[in-house]
């Protein structure tokens, strides 16, 4: 039935699917934002969406550029200082979900937006965590998209921006952290998710027409598959015309704004 | 009690070489203008302050001016990375930078902390985070209920606080409305406090009660400078100029691209200007 | 998320015997009829914690609902004592009562912090106070930056927390406008809200974008009781009945006279008797 | 020139007298909202008034009966929540003055509002400090006003509800107190300060009519007087008149809602 899609599309579209309609969203730029708006668009049109910078319940119709663009202000049930946002909605435990990209990722859903080399002279200067500290932490637990690849899917990151599950198995809980972290892991590959016990992220299904070897070429981890290794199900039409519909959108705005 | 005046003496009164100074505004509401004016009034030795330092910081750095700069988020927004600022961070151009990095969380509650008249913010954070190893102001507290360990910072404090906002009345009290970000805690942690405004009115009479509103004692000096966020925005005035923002990119990336850009942009414009770079942006979008 | 309910289920699901339960308002919209409905239900061994316990708590105290009470201002506002607290502490009648005693900044850090999902409230305070010496909970938190010693309380973190509020949309938001308080930072604090508003409106498309408004996600019960708030007052629908607590002076000053007021006033009455009480207050005063 | 007066409409006029155009007052009910509204509509009309219900540069038409009266809201430029009226205004050292009363003060300007007796097990249970440890300790100074008695005055307090200058000289600083603590009390009878070293209160001016006689009377320590006693300046008759009319409006006003 359904028709050519993207890895990409189908990164973002497997995301949606994982959000429910009691969620509460701590939506991040770029993939995340378009996993949130089409699961809104789709499946959980009650789902509250929230931006870092204060908007609560956003409905945008088109994708913001930056978490601040004003269409997510006109659209929200209400719109709170910063200092609020992180203390009493983000720290106050009220978030279910928290979505966070990643320049480096390792095993254990660890993560690196911080530098690539050594922090005090670093190779590359990364923008650094802003506000995934804290979202690795006080979120229910946390879903994670990204592209593949060998420089970002590493054995080793090179600074934790925020803490996955440590070196894993009960980590977390050994310091203190009473949320269940990384959960999901999306790529335009494939779903992954952790061990129960190791927390290893396991690849729980291959996106349609991926193969093991497309995974492991680009992961440089050694790669553990589960045994009922599943597919994953492919776009329906419903699904990549709302994403599509909505890049459209965007993508008309943004540049009917640069003219 | 805050004076009206031109951003030129706004910016000559208020800043000085060596402050602590934060120009704020979380997407919205960034005072474009007024680190423009500081630009070009030359300022040096500063530390900057800022959660997401953006292109202004960038500005800033790329031209010199900054000694240190606080910051939780050095990138620009949905676009990629503040090249300015990794040539410096990286390659010391055109002098070395001192960086104090937190998280986000970490500095809002230090602007909040400051707006308290603390002298540190505690709050839950950084749980297994790099930054506690590399930043000798995250530090810890024990809650003396529970014996949980908090985390800590110190408050921010700047000398001189700048922000736009939409409105002043004719008192020079200030209405700033949709995305507040932290310009209320940065204005009232600060010594002095600098507001570019886009427009004045008589009073704000039908204004919501509950609204951020930022007394005209709490503040040095009011400036009328209409277009004053762009490329950033004002709700309610215009929309964020997000073509600006992607060409930012290129030309922040070559040095000598920056330096023209700069010196025909900013050293050889005035506060004027912004006015015009919001003609085609007001009302869009909607 | 919130459903909506009569004010009598609202209660019974969500007031349990032994509760750790808010009820707040500061001065404005507090809620007196929650407070009627679970005095008619009958609980016993609450804590109650508010700000300025105030007739509600008189009531709850003289009736002998109340195991303990934290607060930090127990007076009529504007009159003078609370007698039946005065009664129960100096007398133990009917029986009793603990007294948790802090100060108002105290009690408003403490909500923020509950709010925040904090252990403990930091701030500056109680210095030199005599509280500090008759009450466990008041600790202190060195700063680690500066050496200077602050004062640490306890969050408050009710299991439930019933406040009045001016309306609801049609999916259960609530809006508070005018003297807001600490409502936000009770019902965020608490395991389980329960709001009483004036009326429901279709949406709230046209309140400004900064209005304290919560969501209805994180409300349990929404109930609607129009007067709900008599003798306090809700901003835009009626004013305080000053002359009430006035009254009630005399009223609470003997034990008798107090028990058959609440039985004709409060036992006798159901939820529908506020709207009436408030008909002459609508639009009175301006 | 002046009318008959009561020592009541004096003591709220000496108040009044003491407060400045570029003042931030942290109000109470009572005497010290007569007497910050009087200066607001006499000498001092750009005067910054502040309610403890969060209501920010207040102009009310009537006296409130209490703190958060709607009148407060109305005229107010802006009103904040009660949290961050604590932390922000009155903790952020921004109020330039607090005025309180007292139901028990000593020389040193502590105060007592708490119990009379035990405290845990106390005679008389009165309310309680409310705000005022932190409008103590946190306003650039502090104004006392309080009728004169000799169970209000005492030479020792039963419990220190707020601080003042603790048992005199440098109390406060050596409690890490950087504010100046009570500068004024106005009394029914007379004007006092505290001396610059010891801080005990000294009786700097009379009242018209008063005697020293009746101050120390009616007060339960040893009264100091100023080498330079003066007299306290009578009501003006636009000052007496301004309070009149602000009393009369309040009266009609409360009145009319009993109706």
């Amino acid at each position: 039935m359904s028709e050519a899609f993207s890895p990409d599309e189908m990164m973002t579209i497997a995301a949606a699917r994982a959000l429910g309609n009691s969620d509460i969203c701590f939506v991040g730029i770029g993939a995340p934002s378009a996993a949130c708006n089409v699961a809104r668009l789709t499946h959980a049109p009650d789902i509250t969406l929230i931006y870092e910078s204060g908007t609560i319940g956003t409905a945008p119709d088109v994708l913001p550029l930056s978490i601040g663009d004003g269409e997510l202000c006109e659209t929200a049930v209400t719109t709170v200082g910063v200092p609020e946002m992180f203390r009493y909605w983000l720290q106050g435990g009220r978030i279910s979900i928290g979505f966070l990209g990643a320049a480096q990722l390792d095993k254990f859903g660890n993560i690196n937006t911080t530098v690539i080399g050594d922090y005090g002279a670093p190779k590359t200067r990364l923008p650094g965590g802003g506000g995934a500290p804290e979202i690795a932490s006080s979120c229910g637990e946390i879903f994670i998209t990204m592209k593949q690849s060998l420089r970002g899917m590493v054995e080793k990151i090179d600074f934790f921006t925020s803490f996955g599950h440590g070196s894993g198995g009960n980590h977390r809980q050994e310091l203190g952290i009473a949320t269940k972290g990384p959960t999901l892991l999306v790529t335009d590959l494939a779903v992954w998710k952790p061990d129960p016990v190791t927390k290893e992220f396991t690849v729980r299904s291959l996106h349609p027409g991926v193969t093991r070897e497309q995974v492991q070429a680009t992961c440089g981890w050694e790669v553990k598959f589960a045994d009922d290794l599943g597919t994953t199900e492919a776009p329906s039409e419903q699904e990549l015309n709302t994403l599509r519909d909505l890049k459209a959108r965007t993508k008309a705005a943004h540049e009917g704004q640069a003219a | 009690m805050a004076k009206f005046t031109s951003l030129k003496e706004a910016v000559a009164d208020n800043l000085r070489d060596g402050d602590v100074v934060a120009f704020e505004g979380f997407t919205h509401l960034i005072p474009h203008a007024a680190v423009h004016e500081a630009i070009r009034q030359g300022r040096k030795e500063l530390t900057l302050v800022r959660m997401t330092p953006d292109l202004v910081y960038d500005q800033m750095i790329g031209m010199g001016m900054a000694k240190k700069v606080v910051f939780s988020y050095a990138g620009n927004p949905g676009v990629g990375l503040l090249r300015r600022f990794r040539d410096a961070v990286e390659n010391n151009w055109p002098h070395a930078l001192e960086v104090e990095e937190h998280s986000h969380a970490a500095m809002a509650n230090a602007y909040e902390a400051g707006a308290a008249g603390l002298p540190c913010a505690v709050f839950r954070g950084y749980k297994g985070a790099g930054l506690k190893n590399v930043n000798s102001n995250i530090r810890e507290v024990v809650c003396p209920f529970t014996g949980e360990t908090l985390a800590a910072v110190p408050s921010v404090r700047p000398d001189v606080t700048f922000i736009h906002a939409q409105k002043a009345n004719r008192k020079g009290d200030v209405l700033i409305e949709g995305i507040i970000g932290v310009q209320k805690e940065a204005v009232l942690a600060a010594k002095r406090a600098v507001v570019t405004v886009e427009e004045v009115v008589e009073n704000f009479d039908d204004v919501h009660p509950n609204a951020c509103i930022l007394p005209n004692w709490t503040i040095s000096n009011v400036c009328v400078v209409p277009g004053g966020a762009h490329p950033s925005y004002a709700h309610g005035y215009y929309i964020r100029d997000n073509a600006s923002y992607v060409e930012w990119d290129a030309i922040a990336a070559d040095r000598e691209k920056f330096t023209d850009w700069m010196n025909k942009n900013v050293m050889e414009k005035d506060e004027t200007v912004f006015a015009s770079r919001i003609e085609n942006l007001k009302g869009a979008g909607k």
